[in-house]
């Protein structure tokens, strides 16, 4: 692999930058491999690339149906965190995060991963209780988060309209300052010139239709270039998984909705930390290009259209004018949509199907991103043992029967 | 935003007058007791996600107030009828049938 | 003030309105009718920005909507600033103060303009990936320098004066463009009677016809217009739009249409008449039966050296400054052509009396009508060669000519440099296919015309295309196409077609136009100087080579790695002739390599004017019991619950949130308090099979319940888990009054009518909401009895009216049903009363309360109470994972009811029924003085080390005044069989706090108060 | 009747309240701009009952009209004689509107006239309100407000159509040309006022008696 640095990018540009080497290769599908992983996102490259480089499966294909990254890695809204409030999910998540933190070194590919630091504004009473719930086991599980009140949030964030008079007055905040956003193509694109360098196979625009069984166990797979022989098989395909999971013959908890995000026309830098607030329903960032990045609830229907309702996109803007007044005359440029797949509890399932040699990863539903290298990493781990990773047990497909869900909807709202 | 028409009301209204509720046709069995723990969670969380035709539950919450449903296509968000709870979809995946105009239902 | 670039006649501009206005702190005049660009170049203002990163001067280069370079920062006031406003699209008004966006000290002489000729080199695509992580400790200052460069324009940092307004429309027919053809259909729908909307983003109707320079039946196209506006005027149901862009094709023919109302009178809206301040922009949602896509088609320019010298310009554009603007944007004119159409500046240039150096034609051998008149009036024509290059900096000097073979992408001569001041090029037309494509239909290419045009939008639009977007580019054709389009969408629509006559246009000879996008070079694109395809973003040519040839082979690839097509402008100059580039280096053709999904907006739109008037007081809708008015005057702070506002608690001078509620909270124990319960959730449910129904949402049993009475219920989902609560009389055999949470009523409303509408249509019962029909005054304390006995003729007897039943009587003079029911433990009777009579009856409690020192309390107190008693909130104690059995209320489980209801099987999952589950306990601090914060966890071994296991964590937690120690309540993992062991909580703030597990009732346990 | 509770539940001789007291409507009669676009007058204190019942039994029909002397009307339908109005409000719901005072004795009538079929009637008064808007921007007004169609085509007078209204949800009746109503909830009505008073703003609304 062609090394990447400072010195390099002046070396190559004496020469007019024509001597780059391609990030990876383009190769033709082997007969069969050790481990195909279905899916050639941001989760799926992490897994090929943990597989190679953790337990040495290096005989790994990729088979992602369009072009690599191109699914929800391409849509959302970068953000990176790990203050969930169950212990399962909140270890699973501060895992990714510790990933997070050596990531450009590890991958030699700048994934301009900034921890600029996550409020979360609280606007109710309730909101404050859940708020401390959730900074308190955070604490107790060793992952910094911090509680703020309203005068400390006016102080930290200019411009959020912390008057008494809004409608929601804010009265607090939690805060994660090692959370924050990266840049999302680059981190498909590290993970997969890292995990070609490795000897992975990267197979794009090649669609796999089918599975192939033997005594009920997956042998292969079929695809528009014909079949592929595989002893495991990883699906990490989000949105598309319950399609997917038809085709292999099994139901799963998931709907696959759409959740659209939008971005403004580059300003000079005004936010300067990822902002959420679920009361009034809309989170912002700003992009090192300018952008504000400005995220949105899920829509209530199942879709694959990559598009979502337009009230959602007006709702949100509405949002953020109400938390950012200043911004009223900033002009939105483009908005668009991903494909969640959501799970009843919100949590991803991680593990065995039942079908033998098949594993999945998948109902990651609006948290998919920040949980890229995490889910890669303990997704090699089970597909190489064949077992799930400690991390991602509790995270199985039984749980749907047994009643052990992980409920990270959030607190519910309060009555009375 | 969608157009959808309720069969209630006998005409097109937007979709912010509706709230989805789900897929369709999920039946509550009739006798839960009888239903293992893996039957029982098959009811209450698995659910159809297809790229097609998806039969959905819908309320036309700002309106009538009544559930009907809707068969809709999840890819091109085409809807191609929507019926009264306790009639059947005249279109299904298997049929195969194509809607000639969007947005309009019967 | 002199405007040197402005003709002494023609255009559209009205030389007698002079407009004064500043650019980068320097006085300009324009005229009415002006663009600020047009009032730019009038000036002679040669640069208007600085490229992105590397800092490049950059002038005009378009006329319209696809303008990369001129976006600039408008306002005079800090609260109007705007950033990002494209001088194109910008009318000029009297007093407008504009600014560049970057560049420092000033656009002029930019310092970083030297970072980016020394450094531009080192910043190839994707550069950042490449660098910036050695070591990792620096990436933030890194970073900090990038945000240095980042953005454009800027916010305001005070709020903004002005409105923003939505507004639903609904028509037959949206034609969408008033050019040539959106201009005929508008009229061809009208005539049929459709119900019609024609919106243009332009200040004024007409499209193409305002510059063009052919004639409409031998007379100015203008007059044409102005004939079919004076004819849409006539009819009641056309509502012509101006300055109004169309920006998103929604799903079911929803459309979204940004109306800038005063943004031509200046940077904040007029006052108008009655003092009324009128809203700058408008957003008006559509719903069309169908749409006319008449949106016209961008040019493209070539790509060659140095093509972003100030002085390189659409030839379209330098047309349309001419003609419609009276401003020549420089002397000396080079055309690069590769087609016929563009040769209309060459004749607009000489009209103006300006010299045209020379004409570069691709092509070899052309011969259309107006190439012709070209080589009569004496232009030297050089076929078959290009602009290759162009010298200068701040301004175009001089240009290269030289033969090129387009097949070998070669240059084929050294060519010859003719000094000029002006270069417009003309790559051919590209038809605005975005909102053709927002629904993901895929544009189809074609090579008789080079170019994408709509493809069939999978069926998911209905709409029809006119004119130059469907490709048809000649004036007669576009207006009976337009004519024939508008007549198709209103016949689709249910209307009936009217045939009209339509202007005749001049026949004229066209040639085809020769596919050239990126003119080549005399050295390889890596090491020729920058040629550029995206003028926003600096997307060169080169980097566009260097993508496909690291593996970046999808579009999407090129388009992410390289930015193209990112900027504000979204690409609608360079984005095909960077596919063209993309193609040719993999080999590919161009409608192989595709194009990039096309996304809402097609220009941007402001924050504003998409939440219209939903922000601030109208941000969400805040309701309001009966008694709001009393609580108000009585001080109370108020406590957002769902949309209503509860009274909080009511402070006296001096006191604070503690001191207020442990006064109240003593007042209940000892005397008599007051709460407005109004907000609760009420249900009326009537019908035979009423019981039954309770009996299959509830967890208890309601068979025996008799009429008078009333029960506490609990509700769970399928799951077995509680979502709500509430108390449900009997008011007759048939007939029931259920009480929800406040936040949980409209949530179990239409969770009855679910289960009935599709599960149990057979049980003959219905439900209505009457939460707002009746308020609800709730009398707490050992004194209610008397209180309340002042002011009823209802016989208060404490065993003629028990607890947990109801009667009916009079309540200070007006009709009321009093239940006897307490969430505070205490003797409690709740007073319901038509909410219309429900004040006078407060005020005759409060004067008559008066003697027992009647004290009104709010939701904290309460809380307060009902937590002394270990009763339970909904959504504070429970948050969806928690079950009945869980909160001891094992009680409250009907675990014989024949009909298994719901949340009976799912508690009896095997997770639901585990050992260890979480349990609702009590915890009393061993410092009784030392309160629990809220939420904050609980361990059993306060020395392990992080991660903790943790026990629990505190549901609620106050200082109980009437106990004189604090009260909590908590969920701990098996809590219920731990009493008397110990817990500690690890605080925030450092502080562990020890407390025992204790039974959750603290107050009464036995219930004597609330009984007596 | 023992199987419902029928109640009386206005006092005679006590006024009362509305929803939009609180506005002081008396006091801004008069005040607004000349010619104003929006007239505004509160149909305050009614007598209003929910009626549900099976539209498709004759009897049922036929109970209501000997009760009430008004046919039930089909979807989306709105029929009144004299100071009485019945509309429809859903397949099994209608919204019966009488003058103040007349609810109780109307309930009676209608419970007698239906006696053993299953219905529910409900006493809503104190739960809503009636606001009219006359004037012929009333329907620039509506659009602002609402994304269901307002065009006299599509919208006759004689039509009632629950809807989204803001960000609330209200039904709106046409009632005569350029004459609606607005049927809002209680605790809705403050909101509903502020939008009113803002949509106006630009075409003067001025409030009547």
């Amino acid at each position: 692999m062609q090394r990447y640095s400072g010195f390099g990018l002046f070396k190559q540009s004496l020469s007019h930058h024509e001597n780059w080497q391609r990030m990876w290769r383009n190769p033709t599908p082997k007969p069969v491999y050790d481990v195909i992983i279905i899916g050639g996102g941001g989760h799926g490259l992490a897994t090929a690339y943990y597989l190679a480089k953790e337990h040495g499966i290096t005989n790994v294909a990729v088979i992602e149906k369009g072009w690599l990254g191109g699914g929800n890695t391409a849509r959302n809204t970068t953000i990176v965190r790990s203050n969930y409030l169950w212990d399962e999910s909140s270890q699973l998540y501060e895992h990714s995060l510790k990933l997070w933190e050596g990531l450009s070194q590890d991958l030699n590919y700048n994934v301009m991963f900034s921890q600029r630091g996550c409020y979360h504004l609280c606007h109710t009473l309730q909101d404050l209780r859940d708020a401390e719930r959730l900074v308190s086991a955070n604490l107790l599980n060793g992952i910094p988060n911090e509680l703020l009140d309203r005068n400390q949030v006016a102080d930290e964030i200019p411009f959020l309209d912390c008057s008494k008079n809004t409608r929601f007055p804010i009265l607090g905040a939690s805060v994660q300052r090692r959370a924050g956003n990266a840049r999302h193509d680059a981190v498909a694109w590290g993970y997969a010139r890292a995990a070609d360098a490795l000897g992975v196979d990267l197979i794009q625009q090649t669609e796999v239709t089918g599975f192939r069984k033997q005594n009920g166990a997956v042998i292969g797979v079929e695809t528009t270039r014909g079949f592929i022989g595989a002893k495991r098989v990883g699906m990490v395909v989000a949105g598309n998984t319950s399609p997917l999971a038809a085709k292999a013959g099994f139901r799963l908890p998931l709907e696959s909705h759409p959740l659209q995000a939008l971005v403004s026309e580059p300003i000079k830098p005004i936010i300067h930390s990822v902002i959420m607030s679920n009361a009034v329903h809309g989170y912002i960032s700003q992009s090192d290009k300018g952008d504000l990045v400005i995220g949105a609830g899920i829509d209530g229907w199942v879709g694959y259209g990559q598009r979502g309702s337009y009230p959602v996109i007006e709702h949100t803007i509405q949002a953020i004018v109400e938390m950012f007044p200043v911004l009223s005359r900033v002009r939105m440029n483009r908005q668009w949509g991903g494909i969640v797949d959501t799970t009843p509890d919100a949590c991803p399932i991680i593990g065995k199907t039942p079908v033998p040699n098949l594993f999945i990863n998948c109902g990651w539903g609006t948290g998919g991103f920040k949980a890229t290298p995490g889910s890669g990493n303990v997704f090699a781990a089970t597909l190489a043992r064949g077992e799930p990773h400690p991390l991602a047990r509790p995270f199985n497909l039984e749980r749907f029967h047994t009643g052990a869900l992980i409920d990270e909807h959030g607190a519910a709202a309060v009555a009375h | 935003m969608l157009n959808i028409f309720c069969p209630h009301c006998g005409e097109l209204r937007s979709e912010e007058e509706f709230s989805p509720a789900g897929q369709a046709h999920i039946a509550r069995p009739l006798n839960p007791e009888a239903c293992s723990d893996e039957e029982w969670g098959e009811y209450l969380f698995f659910r159809d996600s297809p790229r097609g035709l998806r039969h959905e539950l819908w309320l036309h919450a700002s309106g009538c107030r009544k559930y009907f449903n809707a068969t809709r296509h999840t890819v091109s968000y085409e809807i191609l009828e929507t019926y009264k709870i306790g009639e059947q979809p005249a279109f299904t995946e298997a049929a195969g049938k194509k809607s000639a105009a969007q947005g309009v239902s019967a | 003030m002199s405007q040197v670039n402005r003709l002494s006649r023609g255009g559209r501009v009205d030389r007698s309105q002079p407009l004064t206005f500043t650019f980068n702190g320097q006085r300009y005049q324009g005229f009415a009718g002006d663009t600020l660009a047009a009032a730019l170049l009038a000036n002679g203002v040669d640069v208007v920005g600085r490229s992105f990163k590397y800092s490049r001067p950059r002038g005009i280069v378009a006329a319209g909507a696809e303008e990369p370079n001129a976006v600039i920062q408008l306002g005079s006031r800090e609260a109007t600033q705007v950033p990002n406003v494209r001088a194109t699209q910008q009318a000029l008004y009297d007093g407008l103060v504009a600014s560049s966006t970057n560049g420092w000290p000033n656009v002029d002489t930019d310092l970083m303009g030297l970072v980016g000729k020394v450094g531009g080199q080192m910043m190839p695509p994707g550069f950042y990936y490449k660098t910036f992580m050695f070591p990792q400790s620096m990436w933030p200052t890194y970073e900090k320098y990038i945000r240095k460069a980042a953005g454009l324009g800027r916010a305001p940092t005070e709020n903004d004066p002005d409105s923003y307004d939505l507004i639903n429309r609904h028509c037959d027919v949206l034609v969408i463009g008033a050019g040539p053809a959106g201009l005929a259909a508008a009229l061809a729908a009208a005539r049929s009677g459709a119900r019609v909307i024609l919106a243009d983003e332009q200040e004024e109707f007409g499209g193409s016809l305002l510059d063009t320079r052919e004639t409409l039946n031998g007379k100015p196209a203008a007059e044409w217009i102005e004939q079919v506006l004076a004819e849409l005027k006539t009819f009641p149901e056309v509502l012509l739009l101006p300055r109004a862009t169309v920006n998103g094709y929604h799903d079911h023919n929803f459309l979204t249409i940004h109306e800038r109302c005063t943004d031509h009178l200046g940077e904040t809206a007029p006052l108008g008449a009655f003092a009324h301040k009128p809203v700058r922009q408008r957003l008006h949602r559509v719903r069309a039966k169908r749409v006319v896509l008449a949106v016209g088609a961008h040019e493209r320019p070539l790509v060659f050296a140095n093509n972003d010298v100030p002085g390189n310009m659409l030839a379209g554009a330098v047309s349309t400054y001419v003609r419609r603007y009276g401003v020549a944007p420089g002397k000396q004119l080079v055309l690069a052509t590769n087609n016929d159409y563009a040769y209309r500046t060459v004749l607009d240039w000489l009209d103006a009396g300006l010299q045209v150096v020379a004409v570069a034609d691709a092509r070899s051998n052309p011969r259309g009508a107006w190439v012709e008149e070209a080589r009569s009036r004496g232009v030297r024509i050089l076929t078959g060669s290009s602009v290759v290059e162009v010298r200068g900096s701040k301004r175009v000097k001089a240009a290269r000519i030289a033969a090129i073979d387009t097949r070998s992408h070669r240059v084929t001569s050294p060519g010859e440099w003719l000094e000029c001041d002006l270069v417009a090029s003309s790559g051919g037309y590209s038809p605005v296919v975005h909102l053709a494509s927002h629904l993901g239909g895929k544009p189809t290419w074609r090579e008789d015309i080079l170019a994408f045009v709509p493809g069939d939008g999978l069926g998911l639009q209905a709409r029809v295309c006119a004119g130059a977007v469907n490709g048809v580019f000649a004036l007669g054709t576009v207006i009976a196409d337009g004519y024939s389009a508008g007549s198709k969408a209103a016949t689709d629509a249910g209307f009936k077609a009217v045939n009209g006559k339509l202007p005749r246009a001049e026949e004229r000879r066209e040639e085809a136009t020769l596919a050239l996008f990126h003119v080549p070079h005399d050295k390889p694109t890596a090491r020729a100087p920058k040629q550029f395809v995206d003028l926003q973003n600096d997307v060169t040519a080169a980097g566009i080579e260097l993508a496909t040839r690291e593996g970046f082979e999808s579009v999407e690839h090129v388009k992410r790695y390289t930015a193209l097509g990112f900027g504000t402008d979204q690409g609608k100059l360079g984005n095909i002739n960077g596919l063209a580039i993309a193609a040719r280096s993999l080999g590919i053709s161009i409608p192989q390599m595709g194009t990039t999904m096309f996304r809402p907006n097609y220009t941007p739109v402001s924050f504003g004017a998409i939440a219209g008037r939903n922000c601030g007081p109208l941000f969400d809708a805040k309701r309001f019991t009966a008694l709001h008015a009393w609580h108000v005057k009585n001080g109370a702070l108020f406590e957002d619950v769902g949309q209503w506002k509860r009274p909080w608690y009511f402070p006296k001078p001096g006191e604070d949130l503690h001191s207020a509620v442990a006064r109240e909270c003593l007042a209940v124990r000892s005397s008599v308090g007051l709460l407005d319960a109004s907000t609760l959730g009420k249900i009326d449910i009537q019908g035979p099979d009423a019981r039954e129904f309770l009996n299959r949402v509830y967890t208890n049993a309601w068979t025996k319940l008799d009429v008078g009475k009333a029960r506490y219920g609990l509700m769970c989902k399928e799951d077995g888990m509680v979502f709500d609560d509430g108390v449900t009389a009997c008011l007759a055999d048939n007939h029931f009054l259920m009480t929800t949470t406040t936040g949980g009523a409209a949530r179990v409303l239409q969770w009855l009518e679910l289960y009935h509408q599709t599960e149990w249509p057979e049980l003959k019962v219905y439900f209505t909401s009457v939460t707002d029909h009746w308020a609800t005054l709730t009398l707490s304390g050992p004194n209610s009895r008397k209180l309340l006995a002042e002011v009823t003729d209802i016989d208060l007897d404490k065993d003629r009216f028990p607890f947990m039943t109801w009667q009916e009587g009079k309540v200070a003079g007006v009709p009321a049903r009093v239940f006897r029911i307490s969430f505070t433990g205490e003797l409690s009777y709740e007073v319901n009363i038509q909410a219309d009579y429900a004040m006078g009856v407060l005020e005759k409690l409060a004067e008559a309360g008066k003697k027992y020192n009647l004290t009104p309390y709010g939701t904290e107190t309460m809380h307060v109470l009902r937590a002394e008693k270990g009763f339970i909130i909904v959504g504070q104690e429970t948050d969806s994972t928690v079950t009945p059995d869980d909160l001891n209320m094992g009680w409250c489980v009907g675990r014989t009811k024949p009909f298994s209801w719901i949340g009976w099987r799912g508690m009896n999952r095997e997770d639901a029924r585990r050992e260890g589950r979480k349990q609702l306990v009590g915890l009393r601090t061993v410092d009784p003085n030392q309160v629990l914060p809220e939420g904050t966890q609980l361990v059993f071994d306060p020395k392990q080390p992080k991660p903790m296991q943790m026990a629990g964590h505190v549901t609620s937690s106050y200082q109980s005044a009437s106990l004189g120690h604090s009260v909590a309540l908590a969920l701990v993992k098996g809590g219920l069989s731990k009493l008397g062991q110990k817990v500690y909580a690890p605080c925030r703030d450092g502080r562990l706090i020890e407390a025992e597990i204790v039974s959750s009732v603290f107050y009464d346990p036995k219930g004597d108060r609330q009984n007596i | 009747m023992t199987a419902i509770n029928v109640y009386n539940q206005r006092p005679a001789d006590i006024a009362g309240q509305s929803p939009l007291h609180h506005a002081g409507f008396e006091q801004l009669i008069g005040k607004g701009r000349p010619n104003a676009g929006v007239r505004l007058r509160e149909r305050k204190l009614l007598g209003h009952l929910t009626l549900r019942g099976d539209a498709k039994d004759p009897a049922f029909c036929g109970g209501v009209h000997q009760a009430l002397g008004l046919e039930l009307p089909v979807a989306l339908g709105l029929v009144a004689k004299g100071e009485t109005s019945l509309q429809w409000m859903g397949p099994d719901e209608w919204l019966l509107i009488v003058p103040r005072g007349e609810e109780y004795a109307t309930e009676l009538r209608l419970r007698e006239a239906l006696a053993g079929q299953h219905i529910q009637v409900v006493n809503v008064s104190g739960g809503q309100t009636i606001l009219e808007l006359k004037g012929d921007k009333v329907r620039d007004m509506l659009m602002k407000s609402t994304s269901y169609d307002v065009h006299p085509d599509n919208f006759p007078v004689g039509k009632a159509v629950g809807t989204v209204f803001a960000k609330s949800q209200l039904v709106i009746r046409h009632t005569a040309e350029n004459t609606w109503e607005l049927l809002v909830r209680r605790s809705f009505a403050d909101y509903i006022w502020l939008w009113l008073q803002d949509a106006c703003a630009e075409y003067g609304l001025a409030i009547e008696a």
